[in-house]
């Protein structure tokens, strides 16, 4: 690969790149330059460009318009083919990994060496062992994908960048997924790769890990780069600031909880998916009126799988009673319709796939789940569309939806304008319970904003409310009383007042005590 | 203008409809007129071709298969100056004095290549393949078996049915493979009565090195030195003459037989090594005392019973 | 690239499929030595030309609109049923039964017996493929195609061995009694002006017309069709909602077999008086070209059946007075479906660029 | 049944696996690297009608194979252009297809020979004739395998070898070759491949042809060794058998083999009423036996036979940027 060090002080520079998706203007002229031997964060808010930005250096997307040099040398980059060519790695935000196929298969998919598999093999074998040595990276090179962790599948994508030789490594959110400890290893990698001459390009939400693992730091907003700082320069007030071009009041204003009685009480809840794996192994837990309860915990964790058996979704065994009335987890009476009846509002996690019909219309929407509700009815064949859409109107108005047209289809309105249609939707049936699942994911800081002061005014209103966030400022700033899952278990239940993010860490990795760290899972 | 309309197996099935469209074709070219032509491809087609045919003032409409006398039925009540022509079907004339039937006797002519088949054989076993299982068709069976075992009472006869429906008559694939089965069995001339699947089951027999029979037209030339000979049904001349007495159609039912000329076997270049003077001498005596009425080949269609084989 | 209008996307889109269609199926007789034109001429003679063409072209829309519909529910169901045909096929076979079964008094009492039957018996042959795509997660287009032969087998069977009358060769059943015999178009009072022959097209076509508004209806004034239609857009956030998967799969694919079936009364009961083998006559299969045509909307469906009403009788006749074969309608039929439900893409990307074009234009110009 | 009628029904088996076979490979290769093909009818239609115009014109059997796999292609990218280029439904692009197919070959071949949409009848060297494989005739009268080798496996044409042949090939190519790695990831996860630097869009058009190939020589096989000349609609539903084939065989190459071989077997069975009679002690309506092929479809489809897992990116267009 004809690559020489030349004496060019930067790895990688961006000039003036922009990209459009349709209408949306995800990159506009964005000037960037890494310098060589660097760790370069960048960070912005949900939508600003970041992933797009770094797809089009990858050659995943091919820029509008703009100019990219590797090593001062103009590149065009039109494909993944040409990245990696120059020598630019990527591990991608959601993996892009063969799942049924071996780790050694993934590495060397693209990057055979002739015709036959055999010798691509045999070399792969023997170079993952010696960058196993190098930095740490083990993974079984003949297991399945399937069959690993989300943390050892990460270093199956470090690896098979790496195996290409990239001199360039970009991650994109690589901490989302992993519990603290393991985010802590991987920055020892992320170091050990850096003091070995390589670059590295680190995207993240995470301001704490900014400032501890770079070097210069970008700032993006709504598909602008907006600032390039040195890190130690900075402070991560400052960050947020750039981010979301105003100062940030990140707490949310309450008055102390006046927890009622019990509404809903949960009791060895257990939930397998469709491979028989056990994901929920056994929850109990107990909310009260008038109280938030925030459950923290990396994704994937069986958070899901409690939102999941509570709103009918899944299949559950175990016991649930809302109101000291027991609800059944299996067979009739456990779908999403009984649950909605015996007052149970749910906002999900993933509003698109779950929470709306994107194809549908505003008003359409408005009624999801609630469609066979009586003020819905013209008779009793016929739904009163007229009524659903002069409802729309109500509360696209309360909750400032825009643009305020009923009519208009969910797919047509941004991620913050779409969520706030759902949480509308749920709020406004008074439940007594409400499951609210990453209520402000992909959402902008203003309607955050709103939607907290829903959240609460529903609690002050003396409802229960079940609060899942991967957001941890979030749930240690909202919730009443905190539980930690691990591993489809509670680790512990907290007051938010009592705690701090290094103890929710600890229960969020599996460990119980903080005096003798125990781990339950093989970490990373 | 006269009309003629195909049977499913469709106008080059080489065979039953192909003899039609000779007759069709002899006509126009003796008398240089035109006629109209439609093949069927579905059963619900039927009664739009007639009608549309009838509309159109096509006179006489000339249908062949069975399949077309009840569509007749109906059409012909609304076309009364309309005369049409079922070969192979019957519509009862005194309701439809509109409506020419014309049947043969397929047993007799199946008698003939019958006892040719049994003096051709060297196995002792010779074999029918029929297309749809309906009497008719059992009728050219009990013919051929009945002249089989007269020339040699010894003779074993295997018979098979392609099917129960019109795709019968157009599955060469079953038809080779029923005739390549017959063949495992012993049999080493195998007569087809069976339309367009007749074309596998010659193809089969041409491939394996034995002998087979024609049916309807003169199959002689499909594959020379393996076609025995062809047991002539002569729906060409069926359709000739309906076609050339025109609108002025006699409808009284019509059987044609030996005596007749309205079946027969073929006798040309192409078979001519395969059939011996004494063959074609025993047949041609049978053949004499059928017309003479002093031979009477059973007719499967009066009792539903063969006397020589069972179905 | 901006997207396109909506009324753009809802007429044009199906229009320049059509006419990519057209222009292909001229090719292809271009290529045969036949003449577009010629045919063209032969076609709307033969289907629009006079009352006698009508009668057809208005029988043959009749049995579309009822396989289109049965396509469009299924398909706002997010199911792709290819099973139209068998289902047709075996309703024919409940129009049959219920018909010989009694001496029926009048046709009045008789149809709406026969109705039943029909979409008992189209509905009872889909619940299969639907109950195994709900509960076994096998996929409903193969099972449909799979269940589409084997109905033929079985109408095989039962028209030759259990409802043909002895002595009778062809299979077929018997013919119905005349208390089961609806009215053609030139029966009916009104019609008869315009009809003055008899036509196959009959009473059913008012029955067609009469499912198209209430499929239209049931599909977004009711809670069942907003079910439906929620379901076959997501089935993931059905499920959030407590819309019960298995359930919509079944109640979708029963009135979409039973609508299929339902097409049996104009040809079984309404036309050719007594059950034949294929008594479909491919109808299911241009019901998918229907609905896709049609946009899966009842009144595009309408349409659509008419045009292929058209399309189908205009093809008979080529094969009748030219000696184009009847093929060509299948040819036609084809490139329908591939343009309008595989390349719309390519027809859409045309036409943005087109807009994108006339706008620029007016830009500059009012620049 | 005896011994003779059993190799007998064998034999018939293998003739009537074949076309089954190449259609079901060919199935594979398409969705193994996640398009699926429901327009193999269709291709085999399509080629089965140009082999035999095309073998009846030049009196050349592989004239004719030539043309096949030429016609078969055709189709092959008309759904690639439209299920990988322009993202189209893959259900919907093969339906129409096999539409297409159903109508032009009649077309082409009635205005071609005017013989109703049939081609000419072919013999002699414009069809592939039986091969006696060497020692079928020296080994004939050894006992039990004798038979075996003489009648069920000497004897075919020789596109039944080549057929049989594509099982091991496949095999290994899918399995040991890097083509075959990327075109089974491509299947699972086209961003996988995407990424990786290889192309999506390549993968799956080579995909595809290779489909295009296979169906052309089942057509072919049809038209030109099975029968003597091209029928309308000759292939009667072969394609979604074959595709019934694939599922039960889970992707297979070489269970492919075996579940074409069943239903080959039942194919075979249809034809002889008689013997299913002999063997079942009763009267077996012809029609079933005509079914069984479907019906078992249908069983192994709903995981009565076992669940089969297509590829997990089967039937989805690959799309990076909406
Ligand atoms: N494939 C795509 N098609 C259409 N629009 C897209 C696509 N990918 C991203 N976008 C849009 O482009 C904009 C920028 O998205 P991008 O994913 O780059 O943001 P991001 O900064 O990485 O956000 P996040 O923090 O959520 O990962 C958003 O408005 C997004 O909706
Ligand atoms: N993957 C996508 N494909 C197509 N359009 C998308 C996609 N993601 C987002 N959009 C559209 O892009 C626009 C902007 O989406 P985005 O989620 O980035 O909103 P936003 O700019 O962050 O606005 P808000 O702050 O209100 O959430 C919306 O119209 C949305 O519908
Ligand atoms: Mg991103
Ligand atoms: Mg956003």
């Amino acid at each position: 690969m004809g690559r020489q060090a030349t004496a060019a002080p930067f790895a990688i520079e961006l000039k003036g790149i922009s990209k459009a998706f349709g209408p949306v203007q995800a990159n506009k002229d964005i000037n960037i330059a890494v310098p060589k031997g660097t760790i370069h964060g960048i960070i912005g808010e949900n939508g600003a460009g970041k992933s797009t930005l770094m797809s089009i250096l990858y050659g995943f997307y091919k820029a509008d318009s703009g100019q990219i040099l590797v090593g001062g040398q103009p590149t065009p980059i039109p494909d993944s083919q040409s990245a990696i060519r120059a020598g630019i790695g990527m591990v991608f935000q959601h993996f892009k990994l063969v799942q049924n196929f071996t780790v050694l298969e993934n590495i060397v998919l693209g990057a055979e060496e002739g015709a036959l598999l055999n010798t691509s093999l045999g070399k792969a074998r023997q170079v993952l062992k010696d960058l196993a040595q190098e930095y740490g990276l083990n993974v079984d090179p003949d297991a399945l994908i399937e069959d690993l962790s989300v943390g050892h599948q990460q270093r199956v994508e470090i690896l098979k960048a790496l195996y290409r030789q990239a001199d360039i490594l970009i991650l994109d959110e690589p901490t989302g997924v992993l519990t603290p400890d393991e985010a802590d290893h991987l920055f020892r990698i992320l170091r050990g790769l850096k003091d070995q001459g390589k670059t590295i390009i680190l995207i993240t939400h995470k301001l704490r890990e900014i400032m501890e693992a770079t070097d210069n730091v970008s700032v993006m907003r709504r598909g602008t780069m907006v600032a390039t700082v040195k890190t130690r320069d900075t402070s991560p007030e400052q960050l947020a600031e750039l981010m979301v071009g105003r100062k940030v009041l990140l707490e949310v204003e309450k008055t102390p909880p006046a927890p009622g009685k019990v509404v809903l009480s949960v009791q060895d809840l257990r939930v397998r998916d469709e491979h028989g794996v056990e994901r929920l192994k056994g929850v109990s837990l107990d909310i009260r009126a008038g109280e938030i309860l925030g459950i923290a915990g990396v994704a994937g964790n069986g958070q899901s799988e409690l939102l999941a058996a509570l709103g009918g979704m899944t299949k559950a065994s175990g016991t649930i009673t809302l109101n000291g009335v027991p609800l059944p987890l299996s067979g009739p009476g456990s779908d999403g319709q009984s649950r909605r009846e015996a007052g149970i509002a749910h906002v999900p996690e993933d509003r698109h796939h779950h929470g709306l019909i994107l194809d549908f219309a505003a008003w359409e929407n408005v009624a999801f789940g609630y469609h066979n509700d009586p003020k819905y009815q013209k008779s009793a064949l016929f739904m009163d569309n007229d009524a659903l859409r002069a409802d729309t109107e109500k509360k696209m108005a309360t909750y400032d939806v825009r643009p305020p047209i009923p009519t208009l289809e969910a797919k047509n309105f941004s991620g913050g304008n779409q969520q706030k249609i759902v949480v509308a939707r749920e709020v406004e049936q008074n439940p007594d319970l409400l499951l609210i699942g990453q209520p402000t994911r992909g959402v902008d800081i203003g309607a955050i904003e709103f939607i907290h002061k829903q959240i609460v005014a529903l609690r002050d209103a003396g409802k229960a409310i079940l609060l899942v966030s991967v957001e941890l400022d979030e749930i240690m700033s909202l919730s009443d009383r905190i539980a930690v899952m691990f591993d489809g278990q509670i680790m512990g239940m907290r007051d938010p007042a009592s705690t701090d993010e290094r103890e929710l860490g600890m229960l969020m990795a599996g460990m119980t005590g903080t005096s003798d760290a125990k781990l339950k899972k093989e970490a990373y | 203008e006269p009309a003629l309309i195909y049977d499913l197996g469709g106008k080059f099935d080489k065979s039953f409809n192909e003899a039609a469209f000779n007759g069709a074709e002899r006509w126009a070219q003796e008398t240089g007129g035109t006629y109209k032509e439609i093949e069927m491809q579905n059963e619900a087609q039927r009664e739009q071709a007639l009608r549309r045919l009838a509309e159109a003032g096509s006179n006489p409409i000339v249908t062949t298969g069975f399949g077309m006398s009840d569509p007749i039925a109906t059409v012909s009540k609304d076309f009364p100056d309309t005369k049409f022509v079922t070969i192979d079907g019957f519509v009862d004339p005194a309701a439809h004095p509109n409506v020419l039937s014309i049947g043969f006797a397929e047993h007799e002519g199946s008698y003939l290549v019958g006892m040719m088949a049994a003096l051709a054989s060297k196995t002792g076993t010779v074999s029918f393949v029929g297309g749809m299982d309906i009497p008719l068709i059992r009728n050219f069976a009990c013919g051929y078996a009945q002249g089989a075992k007269a020339a040699n009472p010894d003779i074993n006869f295997i018979s098979n049915m392609t099917g129960t429906t019109p795709a019968a008559w157009n599955d060469p694939v079953k038809g080779s493979e029923l005739a390549k089965a017959q063949k495992a069995q012993g049999s080493d001339v195998i007569f087809a009565a069976a339309g367009g699947t007749g074309l596998g089951v010659l193809q089969a027999a041409a491939d394996e090195g034995i002998l087979s029979i024609g049916v309807d037209s003169n199959q002689n030339h499909l594959h020379p030195g393996s076609v025995l000979t062809s047991m002539l049904k002569r729906v060409d001349v069926a359709v000739y003459n309906s076609m050339k007495q025109g609108e002025a159609l006699d409808t009284t039912p019509q059987a044609l037989n030996l005596a007749s000329d309205g079946v027969g076997y073929a006798m040309d270049e192409h078979n001519a090594a395969l059939v011996t003077p004494e063959m074609q001498a025993a047949v041609d005596a049978a053949a004499e005392k059928i017309k003479s009425g002093e031979l009477v080949v059973h007719d499967y269609r009066t009792d539903d019973t063969c006397p020589v084989a069972t179905f | 690239m901006d997207r396109l209008p909506r009324w753009a996307d809802l007429t044009l889109v199906p229009l320049v499929s059509l006419l990519f269609a057209a222009v292909i199926s001229a090719l292809v007789l271009l290529s045969i030595g036949q003449s577009p034109t010629e045919a063209l001429k032969v076609m709307i003679d033969g289907a629009l030309g006079s009352p006698y063409g009508w009668g057809y072209t208005l029988y043959y829309a009749t049995s579309f609109i009822f396989t289109g519909l049965a396509v469009t529910v299924a398909f706002h169901a997010g199911l792709f049923n290819i099973g139209g045909e068998g289902q047709a096929q075996i309703g024919g076979l409940g129009v049959a039964l219920v018909c010989l079964s009694l001496p029926w008094p009048h046709w009045t009492v008789a149809l709406a017996a026969a109705t039943a039957g029909a979409a008992l018996f189209g509905a009872a042959w889909a619940a299969i493929p639907a109950y195994l795509q709900a509960k076994r997660g096998s996929h409903i287009v193969i099972t449909t195609i799979m269940f589409n032969y084997i109905a033929a087998a079985l109408m095989v069977y039962v028209l030759v061995d259990v409802l043909r009358p002895t002595g009778q060769m062809d299979p077929a059943s018997a013919r119905f009694p005349v208390g089961a015999q609806l009215p053609a178009l030139n029966d009916i009072p009104g019609f008869s002006l315009i009809f003055q022959r008899p036509v196959p097209a009959n009473i059913t076509l008012l029955i067609a017309l009469a499912m198209a508004v209430v499929v239209w209806a049931l599909l977004w004034r009711t809670r069942l069709g907003y079910q439906i239609r929620a379901f076959g857009k997501s089935e993931a956030a059905a499920k959030y909602a407590g819309i019960n998967p298995v359930r919509i799969t079944i109640i979708a694919m029963l009135i979409s077999g039973g609508l299929a079936g339902m097409m049996s009364i104009n040809n079984v009961m309404g036309e050719a008086e007594r059950l034949l083998q294929n008594s479909s006559e491919g109808a299911g299969f241009i019901g998918i070209a229907v609905a896709l045509m049609g946009r899966n909307h009842p009144f595009g469906v309408v349409l659509a059946a008419l045009l292929f009403g058209f399309l189908y009788q205009g093809g008979a006749e080529l094969g009748l007075w030219t000696s184009i074969p009847i093929e060509m309608r299948i040819v036609v039929q084809g490139l329908v479906i591939l343009f309008t439900g595989a390349l719309d893409m390519m027809v859409r990307m045309i036409l943005e660029r087109l807009f994108a074009l006339v706008r620029s234009a007016k830009a500059v110009r009012a620049a | 049944m005896d011994y003779a009628t059993l190799l007998q029904v064998l034999d018939t088996t293998v003739r009537l696996a074949t076309p089954l076979l190449l259609a079901c490979l060919a199935g594979l290769y398409s969705e193994r690297a996640g398009i699926f093909d429901i327009g193999l009818e269709g291709k085999m239609l399509s080629a089965a009608m140009s082999a035999g115009a095309v073998a009846a014109l030049t009196g050349s059997a592989w004239a004719g194979l030539l043309a096949g796999i030429g016609a078969s292609m055709l189709f092959a990218a008309l759904h690639g252009l439209a299920a990988i280029t322009f993202r189209g439904n893959q259900l919907i692009s093969g339906v129409a297809l096999n539409f297409l197919a159903s109508g032009l070959t009649v077309l082409i071949a009635q205005a071609m020979f005017k013989q109703g949409g049939r081609t000419p009848p072919l013999s002699g060297d414009a069809r592939f004739n039986p091969v006696t494989l060497p020692g079928a005739e020296a080994l004939r009268d050894v006992p039990l395998i004798g038979p075996l080798y003489y009648e069920v496996i000497s004897g075919h044409s020789v596109l039944v070898y080549i057929a049989f042949l594509i099982v091991p090939f496949t095999w290994w190519v899918l399995f040991r070759t890097r083509f075959g790695l990327r075109l089974r990831a491509v299947g699972e996860n086209p961003a996988a491949v995407d990424t990786a630097g290889v192309s999506v869009i390549g993968l799956r058009f080579a995909a595809v042809a290779i489909t295009g190939i296979l169906c052309g020589v089942a057509g072919a096989y049809m038209a030109t060794a099975l029968q003597a000349g091209f029928g309308r609609e000759m292939t009667a539903g072969r394609g979604y058998i074959a595709l019934a084939a694939l599922i039960f065989a889970k992707w297979r190459p070489v269970a492919a083999m075996w579940a074409c071989l069943l239903f080959g077997f039942f194919q075979a069975l249809a034809l002889r009423p008689d013997v299913v009679q002999s063997v079942v002690q009763m009267k077996v309506p012809v029609p079933l036996l005509d079914a069984l092929p479907y019906i078992l479809t249908v069983l192994v489809l709903a995981g009565f036979v076992g669940k089969a897992i297509p590829p997990r990116a089967g039937g989805q267009p690959y799309v990076k940027e909406r």
